[in-house]
């Protein structure tokens, strides 16, 4: 699997989603400068965390204008497969990859550590490695993850389980005082990720790759990649 | 030398104010500073030269109230590469890499502005360490607040708070630990110590002596505004007419652009362009160029109208001393300026050649071709003021009998009310909102051990690094006090399996012109000097705040100290939190049950009085050494050392972080069980083991004091005949206070 | 020129800062206070003398970046 | 009634989120946008008749609450 990663100024989750990807596949990803029109061909974008442009303005509005992204939205489209954590859901939320918007968590701060996540579907590229239903630990680090979508959106996005990912308590429960509890950041409906309408693109808020390796946070995040390599290799 | 000044008098400003003995006063020269000041000129200087003398020779440029005392500090072992003096110390971790550390304080600021203070004293320690050619890869803070019931309190704790994060979590630096104190001591004066650790290769550290006469010196960064221009010498400036815009104002810090700064330095640093690099802190282009200047024994002349600026009709003097964030000074070699040039506008940053070296050791200082200022280099920094001023050590307060101590009348109650007392309740609502786990190396998290554990990239070493003080110990006897922070620092690595190897210390005091303030100073000096000579834990940077005082009333002595160790394989490394159940609980180091000045008689019985726990440091070497052994030879599955509220919190905090229970027996001694579940003497650690028997027989071999006190199990602590108290009871009371405290509105 | 541009968040989208502002003006004693919403004021430098020009770039710098039309809506005022 | 209060940086004070967008614009193909300044907007719902009292509490919300005024101004406007 060949992965691109872009990088914004203000990126700084770009080093770790490489490292997860060097982990599984054994080779470094292409690293991608925000100002390229172009770049090789590759089997998946990643559009990492970080404050690109500080996320000022808006999380990830100015990222989402920057040439490369007019490259990206031309190869999703191509059903290119993008995966787009943290900032990256936002710039790609910003440029209309995937439905829906990230607003500020309903506590107003940042909050960071792990959360547990049902994995809604195993019918797709970034999750096949995962069992529909199973409760993942992966952390998150965000200020703004607090993902919203008008009534109609929202039922789109169930009728054609266009949701990758809920947050969850450690047993699995998503809704209920509970499931509130484990939601870090009053994303509706517990929302943590979705896919485009193809699948071919996931944003997700919390962090798969910081979860790739026993002492540092477990492994709950490695079969994404692990999952991604054998659909794409 | 003083050619230069016949040759080009330096020209008056526009409207610029006569310099009376109040303008002087005014910017905090003493009338013999100023003295000193007219001898070194020859005549009468211009407000820009005042205003660059008054800075350089402020409490915080010249350390002129604590140098003598910093100098008794060991600076010195074989693996220290760098000791105090540069931007940040520097030591050897092994395999050709450097670990590089600083701790700043950023208390003033932060307590007029929380948010902008804190956020922009974290900016200005990542330079510290970044200008030396290291990638940040932890952040630590240090915070003490005023009494939880004090009006402010509250709003300075949230911005304060909000602030680290919010310039650390976008510089994508992980902040992995600290510590938080509240005393009604800092209710007007609080404190924020911040702590960064980088890495770079030995053999490209970068230094700050300017070198090669003829040298271009370049700014780089961001533009220069009129941020946290001294108040009282800005208003005895009117240079313009008193509009609004034209005062001086808050430091903002910009997070996004120090990241674009951080990686434009080390894209630069990965050529061979640079001749020295220094960041501009305090006293912003001033301190820097004089710096660079002197250390390079050379003279410099910079063209200030070259400087970027962000605001209309700013001059000389406001651009020596604007305090504006993210900005650095290089000397490069000659003619790499386009190549370097090039890099920066890559990034989005201002790039500007505003000077060059000269051999005249002197500063000249133009404006549109006119010169502004032009002072002699060596005297300026050679004859600064030091002092040694008077000072009265504190006398040891009478040792308390413990068993003039009374018991809890109700156990469980007193270890709820240790547990969700401000000092010991978990502080998560605070490092949740660092991002603690960014870089994906963060082996030990904040609250599941001693010290943070952060790998080095790229290898199996993790570099272990704390913070601590006591200050109450301090205030009661400064030397013992001193002595008892660099201990318990050099356990807390210890606890992890780590190897410590040297601190950086931040010395927060209150007026050091009262004779006791810098007694206290003198003797924390005194002490921590010697647990570093022992400990051979050398002190390679460091930083002074002194003057925190509000209305003749000081804060408690606060000398943090921040250390770090190193360990060569992480997964060898230890945390605190107790998983296994049915395992043993060993107690390493003698317990004489120690309750003068501990948290328990504070807490239970509101007095903070007594000699607080005698250092015996040969002791702390002895069991340390033997506690790190027995991790290494993996015999120890979980270590906390004990520090405030003694053995039974350290249970407590144990057993709640991994979730399981325990059930102890106090051995037979002679000590009260309150003091000797409460009791805070030092070198001590409690160990959970597997194999107990082994850890017990090579302890009496070696004569180190261990006791089996009991197993893991249950979901209760557990102390047979004494008390047993759920789990969930004490999670409550220790996670619940901070985020009621905060959330609560009066 | 001047421009002063206002972003607000369409009704119906949740506006976390409002609702939290509006909790913790209740609780610091004012509780006349109601729904608050809170939006974005941005004030921008233009070199356009001509206002009809400019109106037209600004509402093209709303489209492209100042506000996401997903969810906010915009207001373009003139300063001299 | 409802209330509008405008937060703004105080002059000279940096304003790291203006200066971005600035520059934003300027890559966008909007050359003319010279300095930007972003500040806050905020519209609350009052449960208060008198506009004199109104004022007076609302000044008492920013100092409290809705700006920092260290680094902030603020002002206040009544409609209806
Ligand atoms: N301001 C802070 N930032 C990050 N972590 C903190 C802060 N304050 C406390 N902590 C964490 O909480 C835990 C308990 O702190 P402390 O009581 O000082 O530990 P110890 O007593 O072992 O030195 C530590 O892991 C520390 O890193
Ligand atoms: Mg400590």
């Amino acid at each position: 699997m060949k992965a691109a990663v872009l990088v914004f100024p203000g990126s700084n989750r770009e080093g770790d989603v490489a490292q997860a990807i060097e982990l599984v596949t054994g080779r470094k990803p292409q690293m991608v400068w925000h100002g390229a029109g172009d770049f090789d061909k590759a089997d998946l974008i990643v559009l990492p965390g970080g404050f690109s442009y500080g996320d000022y303005l808006r999380c990830g509005a100015m990222a989402a204008q920057s040439p490369v992204m007019a490259e990206v939205k031309k190869r999703a489209a191509q059903g290119v497969p993008v995966l787009a954590i943290c900032n990256g859901f936002q710039i790609a939320a910003e440029a209309g990859l995937v439905p829906g918007v990230l607003m500020r968590n309903e506590k107003l701060k940042f909050v960071c550590g792990d959360v547990h996540l049902k994995v809604e579907t195993s019918q797709s590229l970034f999750t096949n490695r995962y069992q529909a239903g199973q409760v993942i630990k992966v952390p998150v680090a965000h200020a703004e993850g607090n993902y919203f979508a008008d009534a109609d959106t929202l039922k789109r996005l169930e009728d054609r389980g266009q949701i990758a990912f809920r947050y969850c308590s450690a047993d699995g429960t998503v809704d209920g005082p509970l499931g509130h509890e484990a939601n870090p950041n009053g994303s509706i409906r517990n929302i943590a990720g979705v896919y485009n309408e193809t699948k071919t693109v996931m944003g997700l808020m919390p962090h798969p790759e910081n979860a790739v390796e026993p002492i540092f946070g477990g492994c709950d995040g490695k079969a994404l990649f692990e999952g991604l390599v054998e659909a794409l290799s | 030398m003083t050619i230069a000044i016949e040759k080009n008098p330096p020209v008056k400003l526009p409207n610029e104010p006569t310099i009376t003995p109040q303008v002087v006063a005014e910017h905090g020269l003493a009338p013999d500073e100023y003295e000193r000041l007219l001898k070194i000129m020859g005549r009468t200087p211009t407000m820009v030269e005042l205003g660059i003398f008054s800075a350089m020779w402020s409490e915080h440029c010249s350390y002129k109230s604590s140098k003598v005392w910093l100098k008794k500090l060991p600076t010195e072992a074989p693996w220290v590469i760098q000791g105090p003096g540069e931007n940040a110390g520097v030591i050897d971790i092994g395999d050709g890499q450097a670990a590089i550390f600083k701790m700043e304080s950023h208390n003033h600021p932060s307590y007029i502005e929380p948010y902008q203070g804190a956020a922009t004293g974290v900016g200005g320690i990542l330079r510290d360490v970044f200008t030396m050619g290291a990638r940040p890869i932890a952040n630590l803070n240090a915070l003490r607040f005023g009494d939880p019931s004090h009006p402010k309190t509250r709003h300075l704790v949230s911005g304060v708070v909000a602030g680290i994060g919010g310039y650390g979590n976008c510089m994508g630096i992980p902040t992995v630990g600290g510590e938080t104190n509240f005393h009604a001591s800092y209710n007007g004066n609080i404190l924020v110590n911040a702590m960064t650790v980088g890495i770079a290769p030995t053999d490209k550290i970068f230094y700050s002596a300017a070198a090669g006469l003829g040298n271009p010196m370049v700014y780089v960064g961001s533009k220069t505004g009129r941020d946290g221009i001294h108040g009282a010498t800005m208003s005895s400036t009117e240079f313009n007419e008193d509009s609004e815009s034209k005062r001086p104002t808050v430091q903002v810090g910009d997070p996004f652009v120090e990241k674009l700064l951080l990686e434009a330095c080390l894209e630069l640093m990965a050529t061979d362009a640079i001749v020295a690099i220094q960041d501009m802190g305090a006293a912003g282009l001033t301190s820097s160029s004089f710096e660079m200047a002197a250390k390079g024994g050379l003279g410099l002349e910079m063209a200030l109208d070259k400087v970027p600026m962000r605001e209309d009709g700013m001059n000389p003097y406001e651009l020596m001393l604007s305090e504006s964030q993210e900005r650095m000074l290089i000397v490069l070699k000659p003619g790499r300026e386009d190549e370097a040039r090039k890099i920066f506008e890559k990034w989005e940053l201002d790039f500007a050649v505003i000077g060059h070296l000269t051999d005249t050791e002197r500063m000249v200082l133009s404006w549109h071709g006119d010169i502004v200022a032009n002072i002699p280099i060596p005297p300026l920094v050679t004859a600064a003021p030091v002092y040694e001023r008077p000072w009265k050590l504190t006398d040891l307060p009478p040792v308390l009998d413990a068993a003039k101590v009374p018991a809890p009348k109700d156990w469980k109650g007193s270890l709820l009310k240790l547990m969700g007392c401000p000092d010991l309740a978990s502080k998560a609502w605070i490092w949740h909102q660092y991002d603690h786990l960014i870089m994906g190396n963060t082996a030990i998290r904040p609250q599941d051990g001693d010290s943070a554990l952060v790998r080095v990239p790229g290898t199996h070493k993790g570099l272990a690094m704390t913070s601590d003080c006591t200050p109450r110990y301090v205030q009661a006897h400064p030397e013992t006090g001193g002595r008892q922070a660099v201990a318990e620092a050099w356990r807390n690595i210890t606890a992890t399996g780590a190897e410590p190897l040297a601190i950086t210390d931040n010395m927060n005091f209150g007026n050091p012109q009262k004779p006791e303030i810098m007694g206290q100073f003198a003797g924390a000096v005194m002490g921590i000097a010697e647990a570093c000579k022992v400990l051979n834990f050398p002190v390679v940077s460091g930083n002074v705040s002194l003057y925190n005082e509000t209305e003749g009333k000081p804060i408690l002595p606060t000398p943090t100290i921040g250390a770090v160790g190193v360990i060569d394989d992480i997964s060898k490394a230890v945390g605190s939190r107790l998983i296994q159940v049915g395992i043993s609980l060993v107690l390493i180091g003698e317990t004489r049950g120690w309750l003068g000045q501990s948290l328990y008689l504070r807490e239970l019985f509101g007095r903070e009085e007594g000699a607080p726990p005698p250092v015996d440091l040969e002791v702390e070497l002895r069991n340390g050494n033997f506690v790190r052994d027995q991790i290494d030879r993996g015999r120890i599955v979980a270590c906390h050392d004990l520090s405030d509220g003694g053995l039974l919190v350290a249970l407590a905090e144990m057993c709640i972080a991994g979730g399981v229970g325990a059930e102890v027996a106090l051995p037979a001694t002679g000590v009260p069980s309150h003091a000797f579940l409460y009791g805070e003497d030092q070198a001590r650690y409690l160990v959970a083991s597997p194999r107990a028997d082994k850890i017990l027989n090579t302890a009496a071999k070696r004569g180190i004091p261990a006791v089996l006190l009991g197993n893991t199990g249950g979901s209760a602590v557990t102390v047979k005949d004494v008390l047993s108290v759920p789990l969930d009871d004490i999670k409550a009371v220790h996670e619940g206070w901070l985020p009621a405290y905060m959330n609560s509105t009066d | 020129m001047k421009a002063r541009v206002h972003v607000t968040l369409k009704n119906g989208v949740l506006d976390p800062q409002g609702k939290a502002i509006g909790h913790s003006l209740n609780r610091l004693g004012f509780p006349e206070v109601g729904d608050v919403r809170q939006g974005k004021f941005i004030e921008l430098e233009l070199a356009e003398t001509d206002k009809t020009k400019a109106k037209a770039r600004l509402d093209e710098m709303c489209k492209k970046l100042l506000a996401n039309t997903v969810i906010e809506n915009y207001s373009i005022e003139l300063v001299g």
